[in-house]
C-alpha cells in the first residue's frame, strides 16, 4: 500500500490545527459542537492508520514506535468520545448561563488545539518539539480551566499557570542538559535532541550531566503527571473547570507528561554509570499513592473526590515503572490505558450528575440509584472499575503490579497495598452516599449521553476479562523496551 | 466435553442470567424467572459436582483464552472443588426455591436479582479457578456481587455502614490473598496453580503463605479477631442472601484456605497446626458466646457462624499438625471431620436463616423480645426450624452431632504427638470445643424457646400467619438432608475419602462396608457410632412408651389457664425476654468484660418514675481493633488535609525544596 | 445362640435400668429422711407415685403447644437409649458399638435440650427461670462430662464404654492421679446433672430456687409421670457409669456363665445401694448453694477434667 | 588562540548574571528590584550576543535582541505602570530574613557548582561553567519566587529563572530551537504580567480572592 508512516502522523497533527481555525471563526454552538466531535473523530480515524505506518524510519522531529502509537491511539479515542460527552454537556452549561456563545467558539477551537498539542507531544521524535507540545497543551487547559470567570475558577486556573509554568520552565532545563549530554557524543545540531540519536548513544553520554538532567524532568513534568508534592495545581483544576476538560485532564494530560518521564527514563536506563531512575519514581509514586489515599477521605467536592483518585493511580503507574520488569512494566501500560477510560468516564457520569443536582457538593447529592438509576448504576461501575475492583481492567493491571511487586520487594508492597486499600475506603464511604440512601436535590430526568460512559466501562470490562493477543503481544514488546 | 467444561457452563449461564435479571428486573414475572432459572442451574450443578465426585474426583481441566494474558484461564475440578461446589450448589438450589417464594415480598427486586445469579456464579467460579489471577478475580467478584446485595436494602443507614465495613474487609483479604499468590508465583509469574505445585519455596515463604492467607480466607470466613464485618453483614442482606453468605460463602472462604495452605503452600511447620487450634478454638467460644447476647435472630445465627468456622478451623489445624508430624490417619480424620462439618453446616444454617426470613416475612420482627408464641401460627416453620436448632445443638440423630463427634476423636489422637505444646493444646482446644457445643445448645433454646414458644410479645406476632409453601419446601429439604446426613454419614465419609487421600495422604478406612452403617474414625480404636440406630432406638422406645399408656393408662386431657404457681393470667410481658435468658450464662461468663455492662438507674428518692435497667452488649474487637485503625486514618487525613490549603507560594516551595533535596541526594552520593 | 444370649442380656438390661431407677430414688429418699431423723416415705413410694399419676387425667395449659405434650416422651426416651448404653452388671452389650460415651452425653443434652422448650412453652416466667438457669448449668456441667470423657478416653484410646470398662478392669492402668480427679470431676457432674443438692433441691417447691422444678411445673398426669421416670432413670445412669467406670471389676463379660452375670447383677444392686447411701449422706451433710455461687462448683468439675487430661500425659510420660 | 579569551568573557558574563541574581534577592524595594532585573536582563543579552559572535550563530542575536528589548526594558517599564496604576506599596515582604536568604542562595550557588563539577572536563568546558552558572541563576529565581511574598517580585522571580535557562540554552553549542523558546517564554512572561494586572493582584499572587477558596473548597 502506498500509506507511509509520516502521512498519519501529519494527519493527527494537521486535523486539529485546521479545526481549531475553522472553529475558531465559527459562530453557532450546535454547529461547532458538531464539527468539533467530526474533527475528533477524523483524528482518531487517522490516529488508527498509524498502526499500519512503518516504525522503521523516525524522522527528525516526528516519529512512531511502538510505544507512542498506542497513547496517540488512546488519546485520539478519548479525545472523540469527550468530544461528544462535550455537545450534550455544553449546551447545557449555555442553557445555565454559566457560558456565552463567544466563549462556547473559544471552548472549542481551544479544545482542537490542546488535541493538537498534545498528539504533537506524542508523535514529536525531538525532546525539543515534545516540550513544545507539552506546553501548548498545558496553556491551552489553562484557559480552559479559568473559562467560568468565576472567582474560584479564575484561582484554579492561576494557581495551575504559575505551577504549570515553573514546571515548564525545570522541564525545559533538562531538556537542555540533555542536549548538553548528548553534544559532545553526537555533535552539533538536531542531532542532539532526536530521541532515537540519544538513546542510541546514551551509553556515552556523560552520566553526571544527564543524572542532574533526569532530575529536573522528572520533577518538570512530574508537576503535569500531578505527583505529590507537586500536585497542587491538579485537584482545582479538575474542580474548577468544565467537566469534559477535567476528563481530558485526568484521562490524557497526565499520561502525555508521563509518557515523557518515560522516554527520558529510557534514555538514562540505556546509559550505565547513570543513577538508576527506579527509585526515584519509586518513591514519588509511593508517597503520590499513599498521600492522595488520605487526602480522597475529605473530600466535599465531587469532582475535587475524583481528581485526587487520579493522583492515587498515577502514583500506582509510576510505581509500576519505576519498579521495572517484563510484568510490572505491563501492568503500568495496562493501567494507563485503564485509568484513562475509566477516570474519563466517570467524570463523563460526574458532569451530568453535578448539572441535575446543580451541584458538586458530595452532601448535597444523595441516592443517585433512586432518582436517576442509569446514571446512578454507571457512577457505581465506574467508582467499582476505578477502585480496582473486577471484573473490571483496573484490577488486572493491579494484580500484576501487585504481586510482581511483592515477590521482589516485599517492604515496598506494603505501602502499596495500604495506599490502595485506604484509596478503595475512601471511595466507598463516598459512594455510599452518593449512590444510596434516600434521595436528595431534583430528580428532574436527564438528557445525559449514555454513549461515551457505555463504550468506556464497555471496553473497561472487556480488557478486564479478554485483552487481545495483538495488544497483549504488542504491550509486552514495549514493557521490554521500557526494561 | 470434561466435567469441568460443563460446570463452566453452568457458571456462565449463571452470569446469563444476571444480566437477563439486569434487563426485566422491574417486570411482575421477574422473581419467578430468575429463581426458576438459578434453581435449575444449581441443581444441575450441583448433580455434575456430585458425579464428579463419585468417580473418584480425577482432575480434569480446562484451558480458556481470557483472564490473564499469555496465560489464560485455568480451571480445574479435582475431588476438592467437586465436594464444595456440591456445598455452593445444594445451597444455592435451596436459596433459589426459597427465593422463588420469598422474593414476591421484596419491596425493589431490581436490586437484588441481577446480583443473586452473579453471587452464585462467583461462588462456583472461585471453586472452579485453577489459577492466581482467574481465582483472585472470582473471589473478589463474589465479594463485590454479595456486596450489592448487602446493600439491597439501603435506604436502612445500617445496612449502607454494613456494607461499607464488608467491602473493606473482603477487599483487605482479597490483597492478603493476592500477596500471598505473588509469593507463591514469585516474580516471573508462573500463576496457574499446576506450575505454583512445582514450584519449591523456603519455610519461611511457606509460613507466611500461611500468615497471608489466615488473614485473606480467614477474614471472609469470620475468624476472630477479623470477625466483626460478619454480624453486620450477613444479616443485613434479604434472608436467602444471608443464608447463602453464611451458609455457603464462608465455607467457599474454607475451600480458599484448604487450596491455598494444604495444596500450595507446601510442607508447614507443626505450630501452624497450633496457631489454628488457638485461633479456632477462640473464634467458637466467643462467637457462640456473642450469638448467646444477641436478640437479634438473624444476627445471632451469624455470629453462630463465626463458632461452627471455628469448630472447622480446629479440625484443620489438627489435621495441618498431624501432618507435619507424619499422622496421616490422624490428619485425614481431622479433615473428614472439618469437612463434614462443612456440609453440614452450610445445611443447618442455611435452614436456620430460611427460618428467621419466614419470621421477618410473617411478622416484620427480627427481634425475638417482640416475637413469641409463634409456633400456634407457623405451625410447619416452627418445626422445620427445630429441626435446624437441633442439628446446629450438636443432637443426636442430626448431622450436626456427627461431624462434632468426628473433631472429638481425631482430638483423641493427640497422645501420639511428639510436641509438648501440641499435647498440651489439642485436649485444650478439645475442651473450648465442648463448651462451644454446650453453649451452642443454650443459644439454640433461646432462639427457639424465645421467637417460637410462650405466648405473644407484640401485636405483629400474635397476628403472624404461616408462610408460602415453596419457602417451606426449601426449608423442608434442609431439614430432610440435615436428617438423612445424620443417620447415614458414612456414604459422605467415603466421598471425601479422596480428598483427605490427596491433602493429609490417608483415607479414613471405608465405611460402607461397615454393619448397619455404622462409622468409626479408624479401627484400632473402638470408638463406633451408628446415627441410625439412636435414631430408631429413640423413635421406638418414645412409641413404645407412648402406645404403653394411651393403651393402659388414661390418655383423658383437659385444657385449663396455665398453673403458674397460682398467678392468675399475667401479662406477656412477665415471660423471660432474650436477654433475661442469656443474663445467667452473662453473669458466668461475661461479667466485668467489655462485652457486656450493665448499669441500674435509680430514679431520685421522691422521684416517681420507676428504675430502670440498661443492658449493653458490644462486641469488644471493635474497641481494640478497628476504632484504633479508624481513629488513625481520620487524624492522618485530617493533618494532611491542610495541604489543600496552602497558598500558591508554599506549593511553589514544596516545589523547590523537592528540587533541592533532590539534587542534594545527586551531590552526595553518585 | 451368642446372638440371642447378647440380646437376651439388652434386653434384661433396659428393663432392668427401667424398674430399677425409681428404687434408687426411693432408697436415696428414704436414707435422707432417716439421717434426718424422720420416718419418710417407704421406699416403693415412687412407684406409687408414678402409677398414681399414669392413672390421672392430663391438664394441659390453654396455649400449650406440640412441643410441650411430645416433650416428655422424647424425654424419656432419649434418657432411657442413653442408660441402655451403660452396662450394668454386664459389659460388652449387643448394642454399645452403636453409641459411645460421647453420644450418651449428647443423648442426655437433646433430653435437657427438650425439657427446656418445654419449660418455656407455656409462656410463665417460672418456666423461663427454670430453662435459663438449666442451661447455664449444663454449659459447665457438658464440658466437664467431656473432659473427664477425655481423661478415660485417653487411656483406653477409645471412647467406648466397655473398652473403657475393660481396659480399668486390667489392673495394667494401676490407679492414677488423673483418674482420681476424673472421678471426683464426674461425681460433681453427676450431682449437678440429677439436680441433687447443693445445685438444685428436687424437694423444694419455692419457687426462686428449684431449677428442674420449675421447668416441669405446668406438668401433670402421665406427662409428669414420665418426666419423673425419666429423671430417676438419669440418677440410676450416672451412678451405674461411675460404678462401671471406676468399679468395673465385677461387671459379666459377653457369654459368661449365668453364674457370672448373677454375680454381676448382686454386685450391681450393692453398688447401687453404697452409692445411693453416700449420696444421701453428701446431700444431707451440705446444704443447696445460691445460683450464681454454682458456678464455682461446677466450674470446680471442669478444671478437675481438664487438669486430669493434661496430668495424664505427665503420667503417661514416666 | 582565542579560546581563552572567549572563554573568560563569557564567564564573566555568566557569573555577572549570578552576581546580579544575588543583588535581586536582597533588594527591599520594588523599584529597585526592577532595575536590578533590567540589569540582568542587559547582562543575558550580552553573554547570548557573545555566544552568538562565537559559536557564529547569527540567529541566536534574535534571542539577545528579545532579551534586550523586551525584557530589559518593555517589562520593567510596564511593571513601573502596574506598580503605579495598583497603588502597590513599594516595600517588599520577604518571607526570611534577608540574611537567611543570603545564606541560602550561597547555598544553592555551591550546590549548583558541586553538581555541575561533577561533569567530567571531557564536556566542552565553556558549556559546563555556564551550566553551573545558569543552574544558580534559575534556583536563585525558584528562590526568590518562594521567599517573596509580593506578586511583581514573584513574576520578577520567574523571570530571573527563566534568564537562566536562556542562558543554559546559548550556552549550549548549536542547539536547536533556542530561538523558538526563548519566543515562547517571552509569551509566558507576557501571560504573567498580564495576570497581575488582569486580577488585580495588589500584595499576594497567593490567591485571586481568599474568601472564594473558603466559601467554596470550603472542605476544612
Amino acid at each position: 500500500m502506498t500509506f507511509s508512516a509520516d502521512d498519519g502522523v501529519i494527519l493527527v497533527l494537521v486535523i486539529p490545527v485546521i479545526a481549531a481555525a475553522v472553529l475558531a471563526l465559527l459562530p453557532g454552538y450546535r454547529l461547532s459542537a458538531r464539527l468539533n466531535m467530526l474533527a475528533s473523530g477524523l483524528t482518531f480515524v487517522a490516529s488508527l492508520s498509524l498502526f499500519f505506518a512503518d516504525h522503521s524510519r523516525p524522522g527528525h522531529y516526528l516519529f512512531i514506535d511502538d510505544l507512542n502509537v498506542a497513547f496517540i491511539v488512546l488519546n485520539t479515542f478519548v479525545g472523540f468520545t469527550t468530544s461528544v460527552f462535550s455537545a450534550s454537556y455544553i449546551g447545557h452549561e449555555l442553557e445555565t448561563g454559566r457560558l456565552t456563545p463567544a466563549y462556547l467558539r473559544f471552548y472549542h477551537a481551544m479544545y482542537q488545539v490542546m488535541m493538537g498539542g498534545m498528539n504533537l507531544a506524542l508523535t514529536a521524535n525531538n525532546i525539543g518539539l515534545m516540550w513544545v507540545g507539552i506546553e501548548l497543551a498545558t496553556l491551552t487547559t489553562v484557559l480552559m480551566v479559568g473559562i467560568y470567570r468565576t472567582h474560584e475558577a479564575l484561582e484554579a486556573a492561576w494557581k495551575y499557570f504559575i505551577l504549570g509554568s515553573v514546571g515548564i520552565g525545570l522541564a525545559l532545563f533538562g531538556t537542555i542538559l540533555v542536549y548538553m549530554a548528548a553534544h559532545p557524543v553526537v555533535g552539533e545540531g538536531i542531532n542532539g535532541m532526536v530521541w532515537t540519536v540519544l538513546v542510541a548513544q546514551a551509553s556515552h553520554f556523560d552520566p553526571a550531566l544527564i543524572n542532574v538532567a533526569f532530575i529536573f524532568l522528572l520533577l518538570g513534568y512530574g508537576t503535569k503527571v500531578g505527583l505529590a508534592p507537586l500536585h497542587a495545581w491538579l485537584p482545582d483544576a479538575h474542580a474548577e473547570g468544565p467537566t469534559p476538560i477535567s476528563a481530558v485532564l485526568s484521562g490524557l494530560l497526565l499520561n502525555v507528561a508521563l509518557y515523557a518521564v518515560l522516554r527520558f527514563k529510557i534514555v538514562l536506563a540505556a546509559n550505565p554509570g547513570a543513577v538508576a531512575p527506579g527509585p526515584l519514581m519509586v518513591t514519588l509514586g509511593l508517597v503520590s499513592l499513599v498521600f492522595a489515599a488520605f487526602m480522597l477521605y475529605r473530600r466535599r467536592d465531587i469532582k475535587r473526590l475524583f481528581a485526587y483518585s487520579s493522583i492515587e493511580h498515577m502514583g500506582i503507574i509510576t510505581f509500576a515503572f519505576g519498579m521495572g520488569g517484563p510484568v510490572a512494566n505491563f501492568g503500568g501500560l495496562l493501567h494507563m490505558a485503564m485509568h484513562s477510560l475509566t477516570k474519563s468516564g466517570i467524570f463523563f457520569a460526574v458532569g451530568h450528575v453535578a448539572q441535575i443536582k446543580g451541584t458538586q457538593k458530595v452532601a448535597d447529592i444523595r441516592g443517585l440509584t433512586v432518582t436517576h438509576p442509569r446514571l446512578g448504576w454507571c457512577l457505581v461501575i465506574g467508582v467499582v472499575a476505578i477502585a480496582g475492583l473486577p471484573p473490571f481492567g483496573v484490577f488486572m493491571s493491579e494484580f500484576l503490579v501487585v504481586s510482581s511487586t511483592f515477590a521482589r520487594e516485599p517492604l515496598l508492597a506494603a505501602p502499596l497495598v495500604l495506599g490502595i486499600l485506604l484509596a478503595l475506603g475512601a471511595l466507598f464511604y463516598h459512594l455510599n452516599g452518593l449512590a444510596f440512601g434516600d434521595p436528595t436535590g431534583s430528580d428532574a430526568p436527564s438528557d445525559a449521553s449514555y454513549a461515551p460512559m457505555i463504550v468506556h466501562f464497555g471496553l473497561v470490562l472487556i480488557a478486564g476479562i479478554f485483552l487481545p493477543p495483538v495488544l497483549v503481544a504488542w504491550f509486552r514488546h514495549v514493557a521490554e523496551i521500557l526494561g | 466435553m470434561s466435567v469441568v467444561a460443563f460446570l463452566m457452563l453452568c457458571a456462565a449461564a449463571l452470569l446469563g442470567v444476571a444480566l437477563l435479571a439486569a434487563a426485566i428486573a422491574r417486570t411482575r414475572a421477574a422473581t419467578t424467572i430468575i429463581y426458576g432459572a438459578t434453581l435449575v442451574l444449581c441443581i444441575t450443578a450441583t448433580a455434575l459436582s456430585i458425579a464428579a465426585l463419585a468417580l473418584g474426583g480425577a482432575p480434569s481441566r480446562l484451558v480458556l483464552p481470557v483472564g490473564l494474558p499469555w496465560i489464560g484461564a485455568h480451571f480445574a475440578v479435582d475431588a476438592l472443588a467437586a465436594f464444595f461446589l456440591a456445598v455452593v450448589n445444594i445451597g444455592g438450589a435451596a436459596a433459589s426455591l426459597y427465593g422463588l417464594g420469598y422474593g414476591a415480598h421484596e419491596e425493589e427486586p431490581h436490586r437484588v436479582l441481577p446480583f443473586f445469579p452473579a453471587f452464585l456464579a462467583g461462588m462456583n467460579l472461585v471453586v472452579l479457578a485453577d489459577d492466581a489471577f482467574s481465582y483472585l478475580l472470582s473471589w473478589e467478584f463474589m465479594s463485590l456481587a454479595s456486596w450489592a446485595l448487602v446493600i439491597a436494602h439501603h435506604r436502612d443507614a445500617e445496612n449502607r455502614r454494613a456494607g461499607f465495613v464488608y467491602l473493606i474487609m473482603a477487599s483487605m483479604g482479597t490483597l492478603a490473598l493476592l500477596l500471598a499468590l505473588g509469593l507463591l508465583t514469585g516474580p516471573d509469574g508462573h500463576y496457574d496453580f499446576e506450575a505454583i505445585r512445582l514450584g519449591a519455596r523456603t519455610p519461611l515463604a511457606s509460613a507466611m503463605v500461611l500468615v497471608l492467607v489466615l488473614i485473606g480466607a480467614g477474614s471472609k470466613a469470620g475468624l476472630v479477631p477479623l470477625h466483626a464485618w460478619l454480624p453486620l453483614a450477613h444479616p443485613a442482606a434479604p434472608s436467602h442472601v444471608s443464608a447463602l453468605m453464611s451458609g455457603v460463602m464462608t465455607k467457599v472462604a474454607i475451600y480458599a484456605f484448604i487450596r491455598l495452605v494444604f495444596d500450595l503452600a507446601g510442607p508447614l511447620p507443626w505450630w501452624s497446626g497450633a496457631l489454628l487450634l488457638a485461633i479456632g478454638g477462640l473464634s467458637a467460644v466467643l462467637g457462640v458466646l456473642q450469638a448467646l447476647m444477641q436478640d437479634d435472630t438473624k444476627r445471632l445465627l451469624a455470629y453462630s457462624t463465626i463458632e461452627n468456622i471455628g469448630i472447622i478451623f480446629i479440625g484443620l489445624g489438627l489435621a495441618l499438625a498431624f501432618r507435619a508430624d507424619g499422622m496421616d490417619a490422624a490428619a485425614a480424620l481431622a479433615m473428614t471431620a472439618a469437612l463434614l462439618h462443612v456440609l453440614n453446616h452450610s445445611f443447618f444454617k442455611s435452614l436456620l436463616f430460611f427460618g428467621a426470613g419466614a419470621v421477618l416475612t410473617a411478622t416484620g420482627e427480627r427481634n425475638m423480645d417482640r416475637l413469641g408464641g409463634l409456633i400456634h401460627r407457623m405451625p410447619v416453620s416452627s418445626f422445620l426450624f427445630l429441626a435446624g436448632c437441633m442439628a446446629i445443638s450438636a443432637l443426636p440423630p442430626l448431622n450436626g452431632f456427627v461431624s462434632e463427634w468426628l473433631t472429638f476423636q481425631a482430638v483423641l489422637q493427640s497422645p501420639d504427638l511428639p510436641q509438648w505444646a501440641l499435647k498440651v493444646m489439642v485436649p485444650a482446644a478439645g475442651g473450648l470445643l465442648a463448651l462451644a457445643a454446650a453453649l451452642a445448645g443454650a443459644a439454640f433454646v433461646k432462639t427457639f424457646g424465645i421467637t417460637f414458644l410462650g405466648r405473644p410479645r407484640s401485636d405483629q406476632a400474635a397476628a403472624a400467619h404461616e408462610v408460602d409453601r415453596l419457602s417451606l419446601s426449601a426449608m423442608a429439604l434442609l431439614a430432610l438432608l440435615c436428617l438423612i446426613a445424620g443417620i447415614i454419614p458414612g456414604f459422605i465419609m467415603d466421598a471425601v475419602a479422596p480428598i483427605t487421600r490427596q491433602f493429609a495422604g490417608d483415607a479414613l478406612p471405608l465405611q460402607a462396608k461397615l454393619p448397619w452403617l455404622t462409622i468409626v474414625p479408624a479401627f484400632e480404636s473402638g470408638s463406633s457410632y451408628n446415627g441410625l440406630l439412636v435414631f430408631l432406638f429413640i423413635g421406638f422406645s418414645a412409641l413404645l412408651a407412648v402406645w404403653a399408656i394411651h393403651r393402659f393408662a388414661s390418655h383423658a386431657i383437659r385444657r385449663a389457664p396455665a398453673w403458674d404457681c397460682g398467678f392468675p393470667d399475667p401479662s406477656p410481658a412477665t415471660q423471660y425476654s432474650g436477654s433475661s435468658f442469656a443474663q445467667p450464662i452473662r453473669r458466668v461468663f461475661l461479667a466485668r468484660t467489655p462485652a457486656t455492662r450493665e448499669e441500674v438507674l435509680m430514679p431520685a428518692p421522691g422521684d416517681m418514675q420507676a428504675a430502670r435497667f440498661r443492658l449493653t452488649i458490644a462486641d469488644p474487637v471493635w474497641d481494640w481493633l478497628y476504632e484504633p485503625f479508624a481513629a488513625a486514618v481520620e487524624i492522618a487525613s485530617l493533618q494532611l488535609n491542610k495541604l489543600q490549603f496552602l497558598t500558591i507560594r508554599r506549593y511553589l516551595s514544596l516545589v523547590f525544596l523537592s528540587l533541592v533535596s533532590l539534587l542534594l541526594v545527586l551531590a552526595i552520593w553518585s | 445362640m451368642e446372638l440371642i444370649s447378647a440380646l437376651l442380656v439388652q434386653l434384661m438390661q433396659m428393663m432392668l435400668v427401667l424398674w430399677a431407677a425409681p428404687l434408687l430414688t426411693g432408697f436415696v429418699r428414704k436414707v435422707k429422711a432417716r439421717l434426718q431423723r424422720r420416718r419418710g416415705p417407704p421406699i416403693l413410694q415412687p412407684y406409687r407415685d408414678i402409677l398414681r399419676l399414669l392413672k390421672k387425667e392430663v391438664v394441659v395449659a390453654d396455649n400449650a403447644s406440640w412441643v410441650f405434650r411430645a416433650a416428655p416422651y422424647l424425654i424419656f426416651a432419649a434418657t432411657w437409649v442413653a442408660a441402655a448404653l451403660v452396662p450394668t452388671f454386664a459389659k460388652g452389650l449387643l448394642f454399645s458399638w452403636s453409641a459411645d460415651l460421647i453420644a450418651i452425653i449428647a443423648l442426655l443434652a437433646s433430653a435437657r435440650f427438650f425439657l427446656a422448650l418445654a419449660g418455656m412453652d407455656i409462656g410463665t416466667a417460672f418456666g423461663g427461670i427454670g430453662s435459663s438457669r438449666e442451661m447455664m448449668i449444663a454449659s459447665l456441667a457438658e464440658p466437664a462430662m467431656l473432659l473427664v470423657v477425655f481423661t478415660m478416653a485417653l487411656v483406653a484410646r477409645s471412647t467406648q464404654l466397655s473398652a473403657v470398662a475393660d481396659l480399668l478392669a486390667s489392673s495394667g492402668v494401676g490407679l492414677r492421679v488423673s483418674l482420681g480427679l476424673a472421678m471426683v470431676g464426674l461425681i460433681i457432674v453427676a450431682i449437678a446433672e440429677n439436680g441433687r443438692v447443693p445445685v438444685d433441691n428436687p424437694a423444694t417447691h419455692l419457687e426462686l430456687t428449684m431449677v428442674h422444678e420449675a421447668m416441669v411445673l405446668e406438668y401433670s398426669g402421665r406427662h409428669l409421670a414420665m418426666i419423673e421416670l425419666a429423671a430417676a432413670v438419669k440418677l440410676l445412669l450416672y451412678v451405674s457409669l461411675i460404678g462401671c467406670i471406676f468399679v468395673p471389676w465385677t461387671l459379666a463379660t459377653p457369654g459368661g456363665s449365668t453364674a457370672s452375670h448373677l454375680a454381676g447383677f448382686l454386685a450391681y444392686i450393692a453398688k447401687l445401694a453404697v452409692f445411693g447411701f453416700l449420696l444421701a449422706v453428701f446431700e444431707t451433710a451440705i446444704a443447696k448453694m445460691r445460683v450464681f455461687r454454682l458456678p464455682d462448683f461446677v466450674g470446680g468439675a471442669l478444671m478437675l477434667g481438664l487438669l486430669g487430661t493434661l496430668l495424664l500425659f505427665a503420667s503417661r510420660s514416666l | 588562540m582565542t579560546h581563552g579569551l572567549t572563554f573568560d568573557v563569557a564567564h564573566l558574563l555568566a557569573g555577572g548574571l549570578v552576581l546580579v541574581s544575588f543583588l535581586m534577592i536582597t533588594q527591599h524595594r520594588l523599584y529597585a528590584l526592577l532595575n536590578a532585573f533590567a540589569l540582568q536582563a542587559v547582562l543575558l543579552a550580552m553573554s547570548v550576543a557573545w555566544q552568538a559572535n562565537v559559536q557564529h550563530a547569527p540567529h541566536l542575536y534574535v534571542t539577545a535582541m528579545i532579551a534586550l528589548v523586551f525584557k530589559a526594558i518593555v517589562v520593567p517599564v510596564g511593571l513601573h505602570r502596574i506598580i503605579q496604576r495598583l497603588g502597590i506599596h513599594r516595600e517588599i515582604e520577604t518571607v526570611i530574613g534577608s540574611g537567611t536568604t543570603m545564606l541560602a542562595g550561597m547555598g544553592l550557588v555551591a550546590l549548583s557548582m558541586t553538581v555541575m563539577l561533577k561533569v567530567t572536563p571531557t564536556a566542552d568546558p565553556l558549556a559546563r561553567e555556564d551550566l553551573a552558572f545558569a543552574l544558580s541563576v534559575v534556583l536563585l529565581g525558584l528562590l526568590m519566587m518562594v521567599s517573596r511574598r509580593n506578586a511583581v517580585s514573584q513574576v520578577v522571580g520567574f523571570m530571573s529563572l527563566e534568564n537562566g535557562l536562556v542562558l543554559a540554552g546559548t550556552g549550549a553549542r548549536g542547539m536547536p530551537l533556542v530561538v523558538e523558546i526563548s519566543v515562547a517564554f517571552s509569551i509566558l512572561i507576557a501571560f504573567f504580567v498580564i495576570g497581575v494586572f488582569l486580577f488585580r493582584i495588589r500584595e499576594r499572587f497567593d490567591t485571586v480572592d481568599v474568601q472564594a477558596l473558603d466559601r467554596f473548597r470550603g472542605e476544612r
